[in-house]
């Protein structure tokens, strides 16, 4: 099996540190994979993407993609501007938005070849709540990844948030570890389309 | 008596750019803080303008400075160097 | 002719309004970076009609990507080691057809000119081209992430020079270009546009090769939160580290905001300027009395040219 | 009618820029390319020569104020050899990838280490990706007009494209041969004046270079080699038109010698051809059936002309004077790639690389050399693919 998955954020929220958490889940659960930035400038607060991949074989694609199995939205108002769009969430994909509990989506802001499981998580209230903000951002990355595993269960909550202590030491791998459970238990299906 | 050089355009595709309002898209969209202007208490100093490093506050005379939120991307500088506290940062949202 | 510190509002004289049609707006550059504030003021001076060569550097960024340029203006992106031999062949095919009504400007960052440019850079001053060459000096390789330059100054951290920080002084690319014999030279700062706006007016107006160093502050590499990027470049003068001055016939001549720091006494404590910047969080004592020795031996060097 | 001279190789190449008005001259000095920039020197301060020139402190500053005077609108030459054409190697990408007409001559020599100042092809061959047009001379007669050609065919609409004219160097650039120098008149109404797709001068704000996204780029690079297909016409018609215009014509990219009745060829570029020339008109009163193809221009690769005339050939022996090593001759890769276009099933064919730092091949070794070559194959046997020749 391949899972390509996009991290969708803004420059700050730590998509690439999520992507390259991922691996080290991965590799924890067994399998092989793949996590990388976008190639290009970031400016903190603008638009910007990060990119994994997983399998149950070593992964031998490389580069950018812009049509994936699992699409992880760090900030809802990238779908309101409309940049969601470019990327292609494949048949039978996986949608995980932070957003308020109250979130209206508009699916015509999403790009989808078939069926797919909308998800919503407020990962921006959980980071609040444990006080994960740097430079005046919310920490939502870590979250998305607890969010990842029970939207996908392609890998354990224990996978993802021992991955996240191996990252960060210390206090901060613990906070993290914990908002990652939080968005775990408080991922709530948005829609199947 | 080797004439100017003349320019013969055939349209090949070469790294010539062109002057654009933009070229980093809507950068209003970056900010998480932006400033906001009190005009009572605006002496029409110019700084604010002068600073911005987006280019996007334009003081006029009579009201005073008028910001393009459009593309500015909320750094703060303007309330930084105004002189009389006329501008103030606020958390947006 | 002092820039209005923060404390008088008496409002200067705003710099000529076509300082708005040439930088445009929606720029790649960070948050409160110098750089488009230093073009505003170029614009003032020279409008449209200036030609910026620049070499790898946050700049080469900063006006964003085809089709599209950010600057209403002409722009030569160039190879990082050769943006003043670029501006040389520039200057001298435009006197060839005898066009003068543009500016052949020099835009380079303090690693494309105090490092892998100086050679150029040394070239083109020895030769005496008609060119300004403008060195804007944020003290580091930002534009490939902080990394420490010649200019970055005494203990500073960098991404290379992350737990001791720097070894070494900041080269002054000024003091070498004196030492050129070239017609002006200056030192300017983004926080003092009114300054600049008149050492381009002067430097505009002289033949040959003019060279201005421009300090500017930045946010990201200097680790301060984007509001302060003026306030920081104001400190740096205030504090006597960063000297604002002209050298041309022979002698310097100690620039208006500078003018009061020349006596220790009223220089604000560099602690002051060094606080606001995380690279300097870890600067330890003894590294501050060495930055001060540093600053009275620049002012003692000033004095004595002037 | 011209005026007849004897000039060295770097002399040819200073008048050639002196007959096309060059406006700016950017150069740095470095053995042997030296007496060019000395004589366009001499030519500008005695006031023959109205140009500029920036005597600029490194090759690197070297081709960088080419460029610059090249796109605000100047005609811009320089010259470089070795070690200083390696050192601007990132400006010969530039300037390509700008789409800017400029011309360069590089009177080739040797790469060091060890310090070598004696010709051969190795610095030129290495320049062959770079989206130059590459012309190579083989007299000073030839290194003139190539010179002269140059400009005609780098500022045609066409092409846009900078050329690069090799000279080896002592043997041309030292040595002095009979040239001869057309009527100015005739070269300006022939060359006329210097045309650009852009100029940056201030009169629209332009910018050249800016960040691309991949896949314009790799558009903008798709026109490159569009632009040299197109130049594989511009040179025939130049060269046809300089025929006409001052009688001499060479052929466009190829010339052949021998080639009407011959079954074996032997292709090769540069100065030591007529060494090769003279072994096999030698041969040929022998009876051997062999031609030689001299490559003018190794960019664009002329594979279809030689197609043309090795199509039917027993046996192509190929003669580079430079190594890619861990592989063969440049001109042989090049070759076997270009005929590979026809048939699958290639003439028998040999690469030679020989004369590598400085060495002198001569006259008798091509002889030595292309009898092997012949006899071997007549026998029914296959010559080995490659050879490093070396005498001693």
């Amino acid at each position: 099996m391949m899972y390509e998955i996009i991290f969708y954020g803004r420059g700050g929220q730590g998509g690439v540190t999520a992507a390259n958490i991922l691996v080290f889940a991965a590799l924890k659960q067994g399998l092989h994979g793949q996590g990388f930035p976008f190639f290009g400038a970031e400016r903190r607060g603008a638009p910007v993407l990060a990119f994994a991949r997983i399998s149950d074989k070593p992964i031998l694609r490389h580069g950018m993609f812009y049509e994936t199995d699992i699409l992880l939205v760090l900030d809802r108002k990238l779908i309101d501007i409309g940049v969601t769009k470019r990327v292609k969430v494949r048949d039978n994909g996986v949608i995980v938005i932070n957003a308020p509990h109250d979130y209206k989506l508009d699916l015509e802001k999403l790009s989808l070849e078939g069926k797919a499981r909308i998800y919503q998580v407020d990962a921006k209230k959980i980071a609040l709540e444990h006080n994960l903000i740097v430079a005046g951002w919310p920490v939502v990355n870590t979250s998305m990844l607890g969010a990842f595993s029970k939207a996908t269960g392609i890998i354990s909550i224990d996978n993802i948030t021992s991955a996240i202590k191996e990252y960060f030491s210390g206090k901060i791998g613990e906070i993290n570890a914990k908002a990652a459970y939080q968005a775990y238990n408080e991922l709530n299906l948005l829609m199947e389309v | 008596m080797v004439k100017e050089v003349q320019i013969v355009k055939t349209g090949i595709k070469i790294p010539l750019a062109k002057p654009k309002v933009g070229v980093a898209g809507k950068t209003g969209f970056w900010r998480i803080t932006k400033p906001i202007v009190n005009y009572d208490k605006c002496v029409k100093c110019f700084l604010c303008e002068i600073y911005c490093p987006v280019n996007v506050i334009r003081v006029e005379p009579d009201q005073g400075p008028v910001i393009d939120y459009d593309y500015c991307k909320g750094c703060g500088v303007c309330v930084d160097v105004c002189p009389t506290g006329a501008l103030e940062l606020i958390q947006e949202e | 002719m002092t820039a209005s510190s923060p404390q008088s509002p008496k409002p200067r004289p705003p710099l000529p309004y076509n300082m708005r049609e040439v930088v445009l707006p929606g720029d790649a550059a960070c948050p409160g970076c110098p750089i488009p504030m230093a073009w505003k003021v170029l614009s003032a001076v020279f409008g449209e009609k200036m030609i910026l060569v620049i070499p790898a550097c946050c700049s080469s960024v900063v006006v964003g990507a085809y089709p599209g340029n950010s600057l209403k203006a002409s722009v030569v992106h160039v190879a990082f080691a050769s943006a003043a031999a670029v501006a040389s062949g520039i200057a001298e095919a435009l006197r060839k057809r005898g066009i003068t009504d543009v500016q052949v400007i020099a835009w380079a960052g303090d690693g494309g000119t105090a490092d892998i440019g100086m050679a150029s850079l040394s070239g083109a001053a020895e030769r005496n081209h008609d060119i300004i060459y403008i060195m804007y000096d944020n003290e580091a390789y930002m534009n490939t992430g902080i990394q420490r330059s010649s200019s970055t100054p005494y203990g500073a951290w960098t991404t290379t020079t992350p737990i001791i920080g720097k070894t070494e002084h900041k080269k002054d690319v000024a003091k070498i270009m004196i030492a050129h014999g070239v017609p002006y030279v200056a030192t300017a700062s983004v926080a003092y546009p009114h300054d600049l706006y008149a050492k381009l007016q002067r430097a505009k107006k002289i033949r040959g090769f003019k060279f201005i160093h421009i300090h500017a502050p930045c946010p990201v590499g200097w680790r301060f939160d984007p509001k302060y990027t003026v306030r920081i470049g104001k400190l740096a003068v205030e504090t006597g580290l960063w000297i604002l001055y002209e050298y041309y016939d022979g002698k310097i001549h100690l620039s208006g905001p500078s003018r009061p720091y020349i006596d220790p006494k009223k220089r604000k404590p560099i602690v002051e300027y060094l606080k606001l910047q995380g690279r300097f969080k870890k600067i330890t004592e003894d590294k501050i009395k060495e930055i001060e020795k540093y600053v009275e031996q620049h002012w003692e060097w000033i004095k004595r040219h002037m | 009618m011209g005026k007849l001279v004897a000039l060295t190789g770097n002399y040819a190449v200073a008048y050639a820029a002196k007959y096309a008005r060059v406006d700016v001259i950017a150069a740095y000095p470095i053995t042997p390319q030296t007496s060019i920039v000395e004589k366009l020197a001499e030519l500008i301060e005695s006031g023959e020569l109205d140009a500029i020139m920036i005597r600029v402190e490194s090759e690197h500053s070297a081709l960088a104020a080419t460029f610059g005077a090249a796109i605000a609108g100047a005609r811009a030459f320089t010259a470089t050899s070795s070690q200083g054409l390696l050192y601007m190697h990132e400006f010969v990408h530039w300037t390509s990838r700008a789409r800017i007409p400029a011309v360069m001559a590089i009177v080739t020599r040797a790469l060091a280490p060890p310090w070598n100042i004696w010709p051969d092809h190795s610095d030129f061959m290495d320049q062959r990706d770079a989206g130059w047009i590459m012309g190579f001379a083989m007299d000073n007669q030839e290194v003139f007009d190539l010179t002269l050609q140059a400009f005609k065919i780098s500022e045609d609409p066409r092409v846009y494209l900078p050329v690069m004219i090799g000279l080896e160097g002592f043997i041309l650039g030292h040595t002095t041969m009979p040239v001869e120098l057309p009527e100015q008149e005739v070269v300006d109404q022939w060359l006329g004046p210097r045309k650009q797709e852009y100029v940056i001068d201030g009169k629209e704000p332009l910018a050249l270079g800016n960040l691309a996204w991949p896949e314009d780029t790799e558009e903008m690079f798709m026109e490159i080699q569009k632009a040299m297909d197109n130049a594989k016409k511009v040179i025939k018609e130049v060269d046809e038109e300089y025929g006409k215009l001052f009688g001499r014509k060479y052929g466009g990219l190829i010339q052949c010698i021998n080639c009407e009745d011959a079954k074996y060829f032997a292709v090769s570029m540069g100065a030591w051809s007529g060494d090769l020339i003279e072994a096999v008109n030698k041969l040929r009163e022998e009876g051997y059936p062999i031609g030689v193809i001299r490559i003018r221009f190794c960019r664009p690769f002329p594979y279809e002309d030689i197609w043309e005339k090795v199509k039917n050939s027993k046996g192509v022996i190929v003669f580079d004077r430079s190594i890619s090593f861990g592989a063969w001759g440049p001109l042989f890769t090049d070759l076997v790639t270009g005929l590979y276009h026809y048939t699958n099933n290639l003439p028998i064919m040999s690469n030679v690389v020989a004369g590598i730092g400085g060495v002198n091949i001569t006259y008798n070794d091509f002889a030595k050399l292309l009898t092997s070559f012949i006899e071997t194959i007549e026998k029914g046997d296959k010559p080995p693919v490659f050879t490093w020749y070396h005498k001693r």
